[in-house]
């Protein structure tokens, strides 16, 4: 190896944290766009996909679910 | 009891019966090599005395072969194990490993995969068994989906399908602090080329630098992943100190969070983060996979699979699937990759310096990103028009989502009441993202 | 907001250098391609300077292989990727996975297979990852459990498991209904081989003639059995085109089923069914089996993944088996199975004409099984000494049970009331072991 | 290829449908000598197998569960 | 009903055809199988008459195949079929995998295995589909997980998941009970090695015999393991026998039990036991494991995947991951391991004199078991100084928890309201130790 | 073979069931041994590991579990 591991991962870090930072900001600018063309088009009412009654897919939901189970089995078994 | 005494002298009778063998193996041991070759080819049965059966029964012996290490006896990957590795090795790594179940039971580190590891690990150091060889349980697990890969990328399929976006959504400028953290990456990527060009301690290849310093990315599946791909031989050190800094994270990151900003600054108050529509949560993997096609499509594997699962997730139409991701498939992935990853950590892999400087630098990672998330904090704090608490930069290094509870936890205890959870969740999850991104352009760099 | 502008004039930046890159590009193009190869074949790091490392991380992106392909790009069989398919083929390819993502997410067309293999297709066509290649993540699910056949038949168990063949036994001269159908399958070869030889616009020999055909089986993993076995490269077309038919049924079928009837013949009210007794399910799976055995072996792969499903649920001992098949099994396999037929909709392979011509002859096949089924109730019904409504017949054509609901729906809203339910499941059920037993007659041909 | 394709294919539609046809044919006619069997030799309350306790296995009893479980926890998250 | 007539005379056209098939079908036998094979490599399809469609389809009925049984016919493994065995051989075979059904299903002979195992052996003996070759669906299966011997280690993990060894330790040394079991190991292994030199009926190798003796460990998994290690061939007949005799233990049993105790012994009321401290059995899985690495590395995978199993549910960190391997994980591979091992029912593989003699051994196998635990019983008893019941010396052959459950039950016919179950798990759970060790003591024999 | 299989099998067995008995005999005296010290140094109540909570993972409170969920939608199912 006739270069220097130090110099080299300089600059691995400086093209990195470049494309990691352009990454994310087109990103950011992406998601404000979205968010602005959802709510002006596609206001919470009238959204045409079907999450409305899939909405117990949210993981809190889920677990609320989950714990719902729980909590009426371990009831049944108190009155018991 | 008397049943007790005949047992015992059986047994006594055995342990001198061995210590003959043992004195009589110094003559064999030149011829013993060859000819177990020879007898394994023809692999022919010959006819034995009850004493020879014993004799060559106790040759078999784990014990034996810890006692009595010999040269020539191979690993797994069909390399010459050296004599300290198969002796003192074998019972430093045991140890090793006893501690692990003691971090993972009794400490709570990350047991969901330290103890699969661990225990893969005690399997792999079992001598004669070679079970880490193609026709072993571990060696056939490793092949089946590590060595392609496939296990890391179905574990990130279901944390995708765990994941959820709302709060970045909610605030999309909290991105930034994710990216921020990834100089815990990077940054480490530097100290371990640092460590190799200064010290004479360890000889890290750029590779293998790249592939340490990923542990950095605070995120399990990546930094396996991407250590399976760059750098197999350190895959055991590189999944064991990614597994046990993120279970450290309550550790690591307050004292760095404190050092780094004022009680003002940590008593900042975040504006409530709006309501996010149904529709954005479903097209953001979508927004997410495609960048990842146009600009890094080296990360196409790991965001990919990622994505997936959050689609899947967020579609509300195929919850079978969904759940499916998040459960019996991430659960029988979880075992076989713990299993798989523990295959390495066999003594002559694993007790090197270089598993020390992993531990090392994996530290230092931590560190970076936790102290980098933060200034960045400071630094948005400064120019944006909401107030921002510099503290939930530390969430960026993901390790989701405790990184985010230690945040709400400092929060709290300088202000009571002052919940940061939710805000400390976007800065989270973009920190997988991040990390991914990051992890993509090392596989670009050495394709 | 200060820090949007810095981040800004970066992005400015990049984008100039990356123009600088694209218009020096054109002197490097001769040269590139057995450079790259030969830094590929050495895998030696060499020192770059950061603009460098920027030019070559710019010439990974997706964006540069959409806008400069490149001759001499491989697809994962390793074949060249034209020009068109490298650039404007993959848009249109999101373009067509976007519209698979609306009509399974806001339309419910069969979103459990088609989200999948949509996914399956992004990935697949996301440029530089090569995912579809042996060691990515599509080529590695694709050689798993599509290229031997052995998904389809999981999927197939698990269906098996899941069916009740009560109405059938309970009635069981219907099953005749659900042969006519398979008029579906064969009339459209015949379409199929006509397309070729009196129109320029494809060219099928008469194995993908057949392979296309059973996308008038209705049968999702029947038609992916065969597709693989028969026609690999036609796989993708052909399993989109068998889905979104199979959810387009409730559209394709009532205006045929009425201009076939009359409406007297659609008020006809069948005689209550039978309680059939349990053993006879219990025997039926291996009934049918044993049939297939001694008539036509080649069905028996999908009949006795089929028949093993049903025996299992019906031997009432081992429902652990019978559930895990009918849950986790079948999930997990349909997570693989779409994204493996998703890695066939490259913009290669599935930008042909042959795709247009499968979509053509699947619409007519499903539109022939239809009236096949409804002329043959007719014929029954004019022969029969119980009354049968023609309309049943049209469930034979299976895409169990959508089309037997359909049935129930046209026939209550020609006489409300008169509910044909379990009358028209009793074709439905025999149309996937008529399908099973033509897709067997194909296999037999080309053997 | 010196064969006419359409020739070809007519002749397999000949071939399939026969088979496709024959095969049901001789299934409805199992099926029908079977009921008959079953029906005189083992009248439904003799039946060998244990099918009896299990017969929450069919389908239609499955989905009742399911849903019963369903129900039972939608009613138990109501209460809370 | 006309149409009936219709189909019936189509039906004797048909039948017809097929005897002039048969007739003429002399002629070509000797040019038959050349140009078959010239077809096939080819594979290039040739232009035919509707006559000629038929005959040819009626050549790939399984009804010919079996009626006109040809030479050069080869099964999954590439070995040529005799003709007895492509003819009556299948129908025998089917004949007995009816009775293996009806044994499953109505008298509950191990129904989780013997059903997936029976309806394996139906599919590998259907003629012409040969889908136990290595692209037929049995034999992908044998190949992924029984010919390296991975799933019964799976299955063994799952059953170490189940097990509860706290019984074990609260008494341990009815552990030696769980050994003197072993004799059924053993003593079968000479009465195969005698069966073989005595008499000429059959001619197992050293090798062979040790795979059958094995059976004596009624362990299922165990037994399979071994059988895969050392005797594939003779896998299927060990199976089904390992199984059937395990769900005779309450038949086999209790006439041994009875014979070598009296009514006073079998009366001896025992010792209720001590609670087990949780670290206790938080620990076991380690030592056991630790003393197979030192004194017996050959059992290293089996009691590995065991002790895994049983340390994941016992360390109370893992549960997602434990209860995985006690359910859609071990549901899966039992499906699969089933399949696999009945592929291994070939009448050409498993109509030897060999499958008799080794049903005949099993049997001893398992009498010779429940001897030698009861005498063991008898003579602890005599110098222990709590009492033990004999009896408990009969759950030591495993068959875990029927054994254990028989002891109870004879125990309590003879003193009712003296419930043995406890102390008899813990000889019970032994037994599973002793028989692994078993196995890799034959397995260090013969490596 | 020009060994006895039957003489050959006869030391294996003695082999075998020598390693077996001896195998146990240790486990047994170690089982002992950990009782012991494990009562002594780590008596019940201060157990460090977290198998306070997750009892729940015994075999038979499982079964006890999956019966109170069977049971609980049992009652429910009749009560409709
Ligand atoms: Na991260
Ligand atoms: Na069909
Ligand atoms: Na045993």
């Amino acid at each position: 190896m006739e270069y220097s591991l130090v110099g080299e991962s300089l600059k691995f870090m400086i093209l990195g944290m470049l494309i990691v930072f352009v990454f994310l900001y087109v990103l950011v600018e992406v998601m404000k766009l979205q968010a602005k063309i959802i709510s002006k088009y596609f206001p919470e009412k009238e959204i045409p996909v079907s999450t409305s009654a899939s909405s117990t897919t949210d993981t809190d939901e889920e677990a609320r679910r989950t714990a719902a189970i729980i909590a009426a089995v371990t009831e049944f078994r108190k009155k018991k | 009891m008397k049943l007790k005494h005949l047992i015992l002298s059986l047994l006594f009778a055995f342990a001198a019966l061995t210590s003959t063998v043992q004195a009589s193996e110094g003559h064999e041991a030149a011829a013993s090599v060859p000819a177990a070759q020879t007898q394994n080819a023809a692999k022919v049965y010959e006819e034995k005395s009850v004493g020879q059966l014993i004799v060559s029964f106790f040759k078999t012996t784990g014990l034996n072969a810890i006692i009595n290490p010999k040269e020539g006896v191979k690993n797994g990957e069909g390399k010459n194990i050296s004599l300290f590795a198969q002796s003192w090795g074998r019972v430093l790594m045991f140890a090793i490993i006893f501690l692990l179940f003691y971090l993972a039971i009794a400490k709570g580190f990350e047991p969901l995969l330290l103890l699969p590891i661990a225990f893969g690990g005690l399997l792999a150091n079992i001598p004669i068994a070679n079970m880490t060889g193609p026709h072993g349980m571990l060696g056939i697990i490793y092949n089946m989906g590590i060595a392609n890969e496939f296990f890391p990328l179905l574990i990130f399929m279901g944390v995708g399908a765990m994941t959820d976006f709302g709060p970045l959504l909610s605030n999309p400028k909290t991105a930034l602090l994710g990216g921020a953290a990834q100089f815990g990456i990077f940054g480490s990527l530097v100290g371990a080329a640092a460590l190799s060009q200064y010290t004479g301690m360890v000889d890290f290849t750029l590779k293998q630098s790249a592939a340490i310093s990923i542990i950095g990315g605070a995120d399990g599946p990546t930094s396996i992943f991407i250590a399976s791909a760059l750098a197999p031989e350190l895959l055991g050190a590189i999944a064991v100190a990614a597994y046990s800094y993120m279970a450290l994270v309550p550790v690591i990151q307050p004292p760095i969070m404190r050092a780094l900003t004022n009680p003002e600054e940590r008593k900042i108050v975040m504006k409530t983060t709006r309501k996010v529509n149904p529709l954005e949560k479903l097209i953001f993997p979508l927004v997410v996979i495609m960048m990842i096609a146009l600009i890094l499509p080296d990360a196409a594997p790991l965001m990919g699979a990622f994505a997936l699962g959050n689609f899947a997730k967020e579609s509300g139409v195929v919850d079978r699937l969904s759940n499916e991701m998040q459960n019996s498939l991430i659960n029988i992935v979880t075992i076989f990759l713990g299993l798989g990853v523990g295959s390495k950590l066999q003594s002559d892999t694993f007790l090197v310096a270089e598993s020390l400087g992993i531990m090392v630098i994996g530290l230092l990672a931590f560190s970076a990103g936790t102290a980098a998330g933060v200034l960045m904090g400071k630094l948005m704090n400064r120019f944006s028009k909401e107030p921002i608490n510099p503290l939930i930069g530390a969430a960026g290094v993901s390790a989701v989502p405790m990184a985010a509870r230690v945040v709400s936890k400092v929060g709290s205890e300088e202000k009571p009441g002052n919940i940061l959870l939710m805000h400390a969740m976007g800065p989270n999850v973009a920190g997988v993202i991040g990390s991914a991104v990051a992890a993509g352009v090392l596989l670009s760099i050495f394709k």
